[in-house]
């Protein structure tokens, strides 16, 4: 009923096609990566859904909720939630105040204690718990990616648009990061996530779709796709560190 | 120099002065306190250019004049030396009630002296009332002096209203169109400002009536620092006399501009600057044939000597205007405590009703108004004349084309 | 309930004390909390949006102004309400034109707000009305201001007190954060700073309103005098303007020491008020209440 | 309306010498700086007091004040506006450091001239003679004004677009992020853009001080109008501040003549408000 539908979106920066007519669809609790070299337009697509840039031409929708066109705000109350490829956490607040804000203002419109309570669950699922009153500037870089993920949880999202969260993290972190994703997975949200680990990708998603130069290029099973001669050329055009 | 050790410097010079006394007039007078005397006025902001040239200069000399000539004369005989507190207003209303009130409550001075310009004077009126002081506005343009004067009967307005001024103006010029010497076109601009508001709407009636026709009639906004477009519009439109109803900041730049472009009118009248002592530089040294608001009767010797020790005092001369007219309400107040003492209703009645001797000559209030003034003055042999009213003593005719620049 | 106990007890004191105080003492007493008021209505936008608005008098000689024209025409709680509404609808407008762009455009706009309102009412009397300069002659006496003004500040820190609480002082702490941040939570960005700024702005009207009969005779050049947009950010800034009472406590001793210096040091006023500025902004960013707290978490460290 | 015209042209020209100095702090230095209009007032002062103490004409003094502006500058950056970059870790925390400090500065400065020259208007009698320009008579001072400012931005576009200098200086501008990356010290040219803006600021002083009238209280006045100038003609792009200078100068004789002199700022202000909401970037982009 609330897949995500994409269709046909197109973003222009003057002359350059960011993202050239792409068309897909995320069903219901479904998760999904979405892989291509660098430039190929992956943040653009998450910042078109997520409302951060209007799209110049198509369309994309929630179930039968119409996103394109719409304010970021608006499209964050319809349920779409999302980090950011540089983490972003608001450094005057503390932790659970920097979480509270998506249940206060996202789609549930919680206030109070309600609000309180599904912040500090939040917390709890990414191991914050226990600071939930210290001040956000004083996390570490791990912390503050945690911090950022329980924010987009206490949204209670039906789909959580994912750029490169688990980038930067140790294997013990990115282990734990994984099975963080795997169980929110289990709670029936939608995800898309933009990610360049592989192993990570092969763990969580059934399925990938890659771009290359604005383009969808495949869209299919994950071990198919890795094999597919396209997306290793598109891998291949770029340098190995990718 | 702080106010701190002015204050200090002057108390040290009351003692000195009053102690030298001491020996001439006997044993009591030198035990007397000194008069305190307070007043607010704008050292700084917008308004500090107004008061630097015609309020702060002439209270500093009045009181020395007054300490050196051994104090205020009190009814008794006795002299008593004044001392004197200042506060700077900010140019700003709320500042300056504040001043007021710690000058009344605080400091409990004996007298106090208004600050400058008409809006401050009006800011200060009620609480020279509630306080029971005489106020002698010496720098306030008001076509409501009378139902002020009404509201607050021990309010004092010494500078006639903006009517006054643009009738007196018009009079002038209509004495040059009789005789044939201009066209009966007038270029008039004013200042976005009470004063300039104040004249214009005065004037426009006052011109119509003698048969002028304002062929341009701008209003431009206080702070204008180009004066460029207006004057050449003035230039083509044809008029034999230019009006500016003008602040100093207008009056200087439009006489600069005029100069530049060659602007020659028969008529070329400024506001407020024109009578400053500064403007025959503005000028580049051709005041002469310029109006203004204002005048002295250049002749009289006591304005001529007031303008050799203001030059002595002060390091310039005084303007040529509301000056003058301050250092006389000034003198009147001198001579009203020698009659009446420092009782505050008793001063206040006496200066309602008494005949003061100045150095504008012999004056008494009308319903607590200074009536008798000049309205309009020209620069004349490097001196600024009264010219209107004409029939008033010590006119002058005035030169009318004005010569080239 | 003690939390709320000493405030009302403090308010009462404040509320008995010109009954103690001469005329002058008075004088002080509006002046500080004119700009107790002043420094917290500037605080409840800027202070957590960081949107540095330099406009304070745009809004309080607005109000002042509203009072001149209508004191003869309407009683005077009506001559309030309107200026109230006036100034709510210049800060909409003001507010919906510039408040969607970056930040630095709304400061250079407030910047020159004040000069254009100056000039465009100035331009509405000469060619209008025909009368610049106006009168009130309203029978309301010093009391009955500090009185006035003092409610209004009491409202004003109640009113932040109360945002703070609910998701509008939230959301605008988030604002003034990461606004990027804040619409993805699904804050409506314009709506939020919109209303903060209106509520602001309406106070801001008022404490002109309120203030000006002291002032009897009002022009647009004596009502819209910059240095009241500049004290006030000071102010706010020096106490903190994040913080509930921050403003307050850099309204209170700023007024004073300017009040002392404009009796001593006249000419040297302004160069004082800029070293200030600067001190703030280098020493103390975040004002006076941070920078103690900063202080005493360094001591417990050191003691630890 | 060739009187309007060419006033209006000899007027934008000082309008645009001030907007230079601006977009060039703004834009490479990334320093909003609200004192800038007491830069000019600072040189403006002492062009004035030059003249009246030892008689050396402007244009002389020209010489003299220019390369002081620089050093001032210079000195302001590294004193104040330095640990205000250092300290701030985004662009916004920055622009908001530097509009209070600068605003500080402001009255720091405006003090200083208060307390030095007083607070009287000021100005001086220079090369005031009318020379006939297309049957208008102008100013001469004004004509020289005028030439000062085509003359100094003529040699800044030719030196941002033609030497290797100008295009260090534009790198930065664009993307100073990314300017270290390809061996550019960021630190020594913004030093170098604020330090040349000031030089600009003092240069529109002396331009100010041949023709206007002015007080210790006014550079507020040309703070506001440089900003607009800056906002309208894209931050950072010197042809575009000259190209809205001008047009400024223009929008304002013309409003004067024809509407209401006393609309000028309100016009003003109307165009700043257009440009920002039609297009926030400038109407011509970011240099």
């Amino acid at each position: 009923m609330t897949d995500l539908i994409v269709d046909n979106a197109r973003k222009d920066f003057g002359g350059l096609r960011a993202v050239n007519d792409v068309s897909f669809t995320l069903g219901s609790g479904e998760i999904a990566g979405l892989l291509g070299p660098n430039g190929s337009g992956k943040t653009t697509l998450i910042n078109l859904i997520s409302g951060a840039l209007p799209p110049s031409a198509g369309r994309i929708a929630l179930g039968s909720v119409q996103l394109s066109g719409r304010r970021p705000d608006l499209i964050a109350r319809a349920g779409v939630a999302r980090t950011f490829q540089l983490v972003r956490t608001l450094p005057s607040l503390t932790l659970i105040e920097n979480v509270m804000i998506t249940a206060v203002f996202g789609s549930s419109s919680h206030w109070g204690s309600a609000a309180r309570r599904v912040a500090e669950e939040a917390l709890a699922t990414v191991g914050l718990a226990d600071r939930a009153n210290a001040a956000a500037a004083d996390l570490t870089y791990i912390d503050q990616k945690r911090l950022e993920l329980a924010r987009a949880i206490a949204a209670e999202p039906k789909v959580l648009l994912l750029d490169e969260w688990l980038a930067g993290l140790n294997p013990t972190e990115l282990q734990e990061g994984i099975e963080l994703i795997r169980s929110l997975t289990r709670s029936g949200i939608s995800i898309l996530m933009v990610e360049h680990i592989m192993d990570a990708v092969r763990a969580l998603c059934p399925r990938v779709l890659v771009m290359n130069s604005g383009r969808l290029i495949a869209d299919e099973a994950t071990g198919a796709a890795l094999s597919d001669p396209a997306v290793i050329a598109a891998y291949l055009g770029e340098d190995e560190d990718a | 120099m702080t106010r701190m050790t002015r204050r200090g410097a002057l108390r040290i010079l009351a003692l000195t002065a009053s102690s030298g006394l001491a020996l001439a007039a006997g044993t009591a007078t030198a035990q007397e306190d000194p008069v305190t005397i307070g007043y607010a006025v704008a050292r700084t902001g917008a308004n500090a250019t107004g008061a630097g040239i015609t309020t702060i200069p002439n209270y500093e000399l009045w009181v020395r004049d007054v300490n050196e000539a051994g104090g205020l004369t009190m009814p008794d005989g006795s002299q008593r030396m004044i001392e004197v507190i200042e506060y700077d207003d900010r140019s700003s209303n709320e500042d300056l009630v504040r001043a007021i009130e710690r000058l009344a409550s605080q400091d409990e001075v004996d007298l106090i002296l208004p600050p400058w310009g008409t809006g401050s004077n009006l800011a200060a009126a009620p609480l020279f009332a509630r306080f029971g002081y005489p106020q002698l506005a010496a720098t306030s343009v008001t076509d409501m002096a009378p139902q002020f004067a009404d509201r607050w009967d021990r309010s004092f307005w010494m500078l006639g209203g903006g009517h006054d001024y643009a009738s007196g103006l018009v009079d002038v010029l209509k004495g040059a169109l009789d005789a044939g010497t201009i066209n009966n076109q007038v270029a008039v601009v004013s200042v976005a400002d009470g004063f300039g508001i104040d004249l214009i709407k005065a004037a426009r009636p006052a011109f119509e009536e003698a048969g002028f026709e304002l062929v341009y009639d701008e209003t431009y906004p206080l702070g204008t620092s180009d004066f460029a477009a207006i004057l050449s519009e003035a230039q083509s439109s044809g008029a034999d006399s230019f009006v500016a109803f003008s602040y100093p900041p207008g009056s200087f730049g439009m006489t600069k501009t005029a100069q530049s472009m060659g602007y020659n009118p028969a008529v070329f009248y400024v506001g407020v600057g024109g009578a400053f002592p500064v403007y025959p530089d503005i000028a580049n040294g051709q005041p002469d044939g310029v109006m203004a608001v204002g005048g002295v009767n250049a002749d009289s010797p006591e304005i001529q000597d007031y303008f050799e020790r203001h030059t002595e005092f002060v390091g310039q001369p005084p303007d040529s205007w509301a000056s003058a007219i301050t250092y006389a309400s000034l003198e009147m107040l001198e001579q009203a405590i020698e009659r009446v003492g420092l009782d505050k209703e008793a001063l206040s009645e006496e200066l309602a009703s008494g005949t003061f001797d100045t150095i504008i000559g012999e004056v008494q209030l009308e319903n607590n108004q200074l009536r008798d003034l000049w309205w309009v003055g020209q620069w004349q042999d490097g001196a600024f004349r009264a010219v209107g009213p004409a029939d008033k003593d010590g006119a002058v005719a005035p030169v009318i084309p004005k010569p080239d620049w | 309930m003690t939390r709320l106990l000493l405030p009302l007890a403090g308010l009462v004191v404040l509320a008995a004390l010109p009954g103690f105080v001469s005329e002058y003492g008075l004088g002080l007493m509006i002046g500080a909390v004119t700009y107790v008021t002043l420094a917290s209505a500037w605080a409840l936008f800027s202070g957590y949006t960081r949107y540095i608005s330099l406009a304070t008098v745009a809004f309080y000689g607005t109000g002042a102004y509203v009072v001149a024209v209508l004191n003869e025409v309407l009683p005077y709680p009506l001559v309030l309400l309107v200026a109230a509404l006036i100034g709510g609808a210049m800060a909409l407008v003001v507010g919906l034109s510039t408040l969607r762009l970056a930040g630095v455009y709304f400061v250079i706009f407030t910047f020159g707000l004040s000069e254009l309102v100056r000039q465009l009412i100035t331009w509405y009397e000469v060619n209008v009305t025909g009368t610049l300069g106006r009168y009130i002659f309203l029978d309301i006496s010093a009391r009955g201001i500090y009185w006035q003004m003092l409610a209004l500040a009491a409202v004003t820190i109640g009113l932040t007190a109360w945002i703070h609480r609910r998701p509008l002082g939230l959301a605008l702490r988030v604002v003034g954060d990461d606004e990027t941040v804040a619409a993805h939570s699904g804050i409506n960005l314009a709506r939020t700073k919109l209303i903060a700024f209106v509520l602001s702005s309406v106070i801001l009207t008022l404490a002109g309103a309120i203030v000006s009969p002291r002032w009897v005779y009002v022009e647009p050049s004596i009502v819209f005098n910059p240095t009241v947009s500049f004290l006030t950010v000071i102010m706010a800034l020096l106490g903190g303007a994040n913080r509930l009472v921050g403003p307050a406590l850099g309204a209170v001793p700023l007024f004073l020491t300017f009040e002392w210096l404009s009796a001593n040091f006249p000419d040297t006023y302004s160069i004082f008020m800029g070293l200030l500025f600067i001190g703030v902004v280098f020493a103390l960013p975040e004002g006076v209440l941070a920078g103690v707290d900063r202080l005493r978490a360094r001591k417990l460290r050191a003691a630890a | 309306m060739l009187t309007t015209l060419i006033l209006g042209l000899v007027l934008g020209g000082t309008y645009a010498l001030l907007a230079l100095g601006l977009t060039l702090q703004y834009g490479i230095a990334r320093i909003m700086n609200l004192a800038y209009g007491e830069l000019t007032l600072i040189a403006a002062f002492v062009v004035v007091a030059a003249f009246q103490a030892a008689g050396i004409p402007p244009l002389a003094a020209l010489i003299a004040v220019v390369p002081a502006g620089y050093a001032l500058g210079w000195v302001l950056y590294t004193v104040m506006m330095r640990p205000l970059v250092a300290r701030s870790e985004s662009r916004g925390r920055l622009e908001i450091d530097s509009i209070l400090a600068t605003f500080g500065l402001l009255f720091l400065i405006q003090g200083v001239l208060l307390v030095s020259f007083g607070a009287n208007f000021t100005s001086i009698s220079y090369l005031d003679r009318g020379v006939n320009v297309f049957g208008v008579s102008v100013a001469l001072n004004r004509l020289i004004a005028f030439g000062i400012c085509v003359v100094a931005a003529g040699a800044l576009i030719w030196a941002l677009a033609r030497t290797r200098w100008g295009l260090v200086m534009r790198a930065v501008a664009l993307t100073p992020g990314s300017a270290p990356l390809v061996g550019i010290d960021v630190n020594r040219v913004a030093r170098q853009g604020f330090a040349l803006g000031t030089a600009l600021a003092a240069a529109g002083g002396v331009s100010v001080a041949m023709y206007q009238t002015f007080s210790a209280t006014g550079g507020v006045v040309f703070t506001m109008k440089a900003l607009v100038i800056v906002i309208m003609g894209g931050v950072g792009n010197v042809a575009g501040a000259l190209i809205a200078g001008l047009a400024l100068g223009l929008i304002e004789t013309f409003v004067s003549t024809t509407i209401d002199p006393g609309l000028t700022m309100a016009a003003t202000f109307l165009i700043f408000l257009i440009v920002l909401l039609w297009r926030p970037q400038g109407l011509f982009g970011r240099g």
